[in-house]
């Protein structure tokens, strides 16, 4: 181990030992309940992103090839670092409101955004496993936040049998990935397979293993069944986390293993990936549409748009495509997580106690009464559909075009015919907004207001300057081994 | 010594027993128990691997599944003992206060 | 090479019939029990493959102090009795139909690579003992170590979380 | 190779064997003449109300878990306490930021009266 090991992981460094301060602060200083530790953890996160930024451009691994910076990497880990401030604000308010206010709370997720960025940097699948359960494991606690209801509860405990459930897979695929190469490192796994010395028949049931564990993380049908429920009964503040944050470090370690280790294994796989990007897309938004709660409905939207960050998986062989549908499943996760971030923010400011002000009708006048929000979720709703001039809509395009690149046309064909019917859904939520009468009852906190109002004006903005982002994107290439 | 298949042919019925555990129980400490299972099952093929390649980083994987094993179990169990003082009861099946 | 054989066919069609019998029995009591059972057989496998610390970690930590732990819950609770299997039918029988397939599955390809996975050979004597996994452990797997001690902080904060919010 | 484990073999054989023996020579010989009275569980001379188990209160529960984790972090303390000398100071620091990170819990725990038994 040398200085440069230490700088590799220094973010991840920076916010684990931050965290861990905030404890002893917490408990010797602060005492009291609504201190500054929102603060000083909303610090933590900006200090470490300094750091994350500050290794733009570098590329090497480190820890005996443990971990690995890349622009992928560093790219990963200001997103995460960014909807953890985010995190933060939505939270900020609702807690207290609630009546659940505890400052664990915001250290839990320091540890779960240093889970999600040891997953960026990852480059042996033990360190892969071990940041799965890293995020995990504190989301499981967060989504229990709300106790002693049953609702958050029930949602905790479900989302934590389906998610110890999903680690007992991801080990054993590693087991057979490490039976079929004789290593663990994903490195070696590449060596392995190129020497010829690999058993593929073996890493393919791994991989595929590995997959299904995955799947569960991101909600991939067939193994969504937890995601309605878990969404709904998770105090709001946290599902928007979640929604952001857990998938996105999921399929930064889908992204990351089979680009980047196991292109070899495309044809048994692709065809499998093929199939469970369909199915995500067309579940997802078929069965959002007889959704009445709004937490229900983002919950199948969440699923629906797992599938389309799926297609881009598709492709993961074709060495040609591969960097630039990395680069297309990275921009798509941005503008996923804005515009679902944003769309949170008024979900909470019209969320009243005991699981009301819920129903899709409580958006109801929403449009005469309180014009700037229900412009605000217009927009979300937009980009959601993939409507111009937004986030949406140009990350889809990007999506699509890889798809079409590596020759998987009725792919592409399934992801517009499903964005069509995703429409339905999505527009009623505007026509329930401005056509209906309606009284509804808004908490005009400032901080909601702020993350509402900013993620909306860059869900349009940012697709303007659209090329000079996609370019950023493109920078954030994975280092091949 | 015995060929390694052995102990992977043993290691994926136990891996299967313990999945269909988890589909089949409805008891939430059941359930769990089956994960555990899964798990064990993952670390005895480790092992095998491990003893075939005479390479030590399979038997160290297996340190780090069982200290993650034992974070599970305490932040899972509390969840269980949490959901049964406000439910009085651990069935899944009776988890349905959320429903579409 | 023949006693070995004998020896892993017994342990082996334990170690099954504990999985079994845990997945069956009724009582949580008797599933914990039937783990532990399980947990104990695979230390000897173990042992038989040369990692004689991990065996004893096995029966330590796994058997020893998990599988305590979740028969202290049982008790705690007062649910022995709430093991019940699924009520409907099909619900019952997919699973095992559909898992029976994937493990003939397997072990048909687990089989048919019979040459691929390698046999084993002689391991040196102290394979697998503590000294030699501490220096793999502790040289080439620095930050898997340090990882752990977070994840077991984060535990201790989520079970006390969980287990004291009742007062407040 | 595994022929070094046979005393303990013999051992776990004897004491398991001893053990149902005992209990098998108790039911064989014994005599048995159960009556109503004699089968009912002793309560002070009480009738016996409720179920026979009885629940443990909470508080047991968070001692168990804090044992567990602990109990994790001695498993890796045995193999680095044997190859201590060979990593030297390098191997000190790694188990002292292993050390400083599992102390935080335990203060935290303390302060949260984690380990207080009211």
């Amino acid at each position: 181990m040398n200085v440069q090991d230490l700088y590799a992981i220094s973010p991840l460094i920076v916010l684990v030992t931050w965290a861990t301060l905030l404890i002893l602060v917490d408990v010797y200083i602060i005492r009291d309940r609504n201190g500054g530790t929102p603060i000083l953890a909303a610090l933590g996160l900006l200090v470490a992103m300094g750091f994350a930024i500050a290794q733009t451009g570098q590329q090497y691994t480190a820890f005996n090839g443990m971990a690995v910076v890349d622009g992928f990497a560093i790219f990963l880990q200001v997103l995460f670092l960014g909807s953890g401030l985010v995190g933060i604000a939505l939270a900020y308010n609702y807690l207290q409101r609630m009546g659940i206010e505890r400052s664990e709370y915001y250290i839990l997720l320091l540890y779960s955004i240093s889970g999600m960025m040891l997953m960026a940097i990852a480059a042996d699948l033990i360190v892969v496993f071990l940041a799965l359960e890293l995020l995990s494991i504190p989301l499981y606690v967060l989504a229990g936040f709300g106790r002693p209801k049953v609702e958050p509860e029930e949602a905790a405990l479900k989302y934590f049998l389906l998610g110890a459930f999903a680690g007992g897979f991801v080990v054993y695929g590693i087991a057979l990935a490490f039976g079929a190469t004789a290593t663990t490192s994903l490195a070696g796994i590449v060596q392995a397979v190129n020497a010829g010395s690999a058993n593929l028949t073996l890493l393919s049931i791994g991989a595929a293993l590995i997959l299904i564990g995955l799947g569960f993380k991101v909600a991939a049908v067939p193994f969504h069944m937890w995601t309605p429920d878990v969404y709904q009964g998770a105090p709001s503040a946290v599902t928007a986390f979640m929604s952001v944050g857990a998938k996105a470090g999921g399929f930064a370690a889908l992204l990351r293993v089979f680009v980047s280790a196991l292109p070899e294994l495309a044809a048994d796989l692709s065809p499998v990936l093929w199939v469970l990007a369909a199915l995500t897309m067309i579940l997802g938004n078929v069965v959002a549409i007889a959704q009445g709660n709004i937490k229900r409905l983002l919950a199948y939207s969440s699923i629906a748009h797992a599938g389309y960050i799926l297609m881009a998986l598709v492709v993961f062989g074709n060495t040609q495509v591969s960097s630039d549908a990395v680069a297309a499943a990275l921009f798509y996760l941005v503008a996923y997580a804005v515009t679902s971030f944003g769309a949170w923010a008024v979900v909470i400011a019209l969320e009243k106690a005991e699981q009301k002000g819920l129903a899709l009708d409580d958006y109801a006048g929403l449009g005469r009464k309180y014009p700037g929000l229900a412009a605000a979720m217009a927009v979300f709703m937009l980009s959601f559909t993939g409507v111009p001039p937004t986030l949406g809509f140009v990350g889809k395009l990007y999506l699509f075009r890889t798809v079409l690149e590596g020759g998987f046309i009725w792919l592409a064909v399934i992801g517009v015919l499903t964005s069509l019917v995703s429409a339905y859904y999505y527009l009623r939520i505007v026509v329930i907004m401005y056509m209906r009468d309606g009284d509804p009852q808004v908490h005009a906190e400032p901080w909601l207001r702020l993350t509402a109002g900013v993620t909306a004006v860059a869900t349009v903005v940012l697709s303007l300057y659209a090329g000079p982002l996609f370019a950023w994107a493109s920078q954030a290439v994975l280092k091949l081994f | 010594m015995l060929p390694v298949g052995y102990y992977i042919a043993l290691s994926a019925i136990l891996f299967t027993l313990g999945a269909l555990g988890v589909l089949i129980r409805r008891n939430s400490i059941v359930i769990f128990m089956s994960i555990e299972l899964m798990l064990n099952a993952g670390n005895l093929a480790f092992v095998a691997f491990a003893r075939a390649y005479q390479s030590l980083s399979g038997q160290i994987f297996v340190f780090f599944i069982m200290a993650v094993a034992a974070a599970e179990v305490a932040v899972g169990l509390a969840l269980i003992v949490a959901i049964f003082q406000t439910k009085r009861s651990i069935d899944v099946d009776q988890l349905n206060t959320m429903q579409g | 090479m023949t006693s070995e054989l004998i020896l892993f066919f017994i342990l082996a069609i334990v170690a099954v019939a504990s999985a079994v019998g845990m997945l069956l029995s009724r009582n949580a009591v008797y599933a914990a029990l039937y783990l532990i059972l399980n947990f104990a057989t695979v230390a000897v496998f173990y042992l038989m493959l040369s990692a004689a610390f991990i065996s004893l970690v096995q029966v330590t930590v796994y058997a020893g102090a998990i599988m305590v732990l979740f028969l202290f819950v049982i008790m705690l609770l007062g649910a022995e009795h709430t093991g019940r299997l699924s009520e409907s039918g099909w619900m019952f029988w997919t699973p095992i139909v559909l898992g029976a397939v994937l493990a003939v599955e397997a072990l048909y390809i687990i089989l048919r690579q019979w040459k691929a996975i390698p046999a084993t050979q002689a391991a040196g004597s102290d394979f697998g003992a503590p000294a030699a996994v501490g220096l793999e452990l502790f040289q080439n797997y620095l930050l898997p170590f340090e990882v752990t001690s977070v994840l077991l902080l984060v535990a201790m904060i989520g079970a006390i979380l969980l287990a004291r919010s009742k007062k407040a | 190779m595994l022929i070094e484990y046979l005393p303990i073999a013999i051992l776990l054989v004897i004491s398991t064997g001893l053990a149902a023996l005992i209990v098998w020579i108790g039911n064989t010989f014994g005599p048995r003449r159960p009556t109503l009275r004699k089968s009912l569980p002793y309560e002070s001379g009480m009738n016996p109300i409720g179920p026979g188990t009885r629940r443990m209160p909470v508080r047991f529960y968070l001692v168990a878990v804090l044992f567990i984790l602990f109990d994790i972090e001695v498993v890796f303390f045995l193999p680095w306490a044997i190859v201590f000398r060979q990593l030297g100071l390098f191997g000190l620091i790694e188990m002292f930021v292993f050390i400083f990170i599992l102390l935080v819990g335990y203060v935290y725990a303390w302060k949260k009266g984690a380990l207080e038994w009211e």
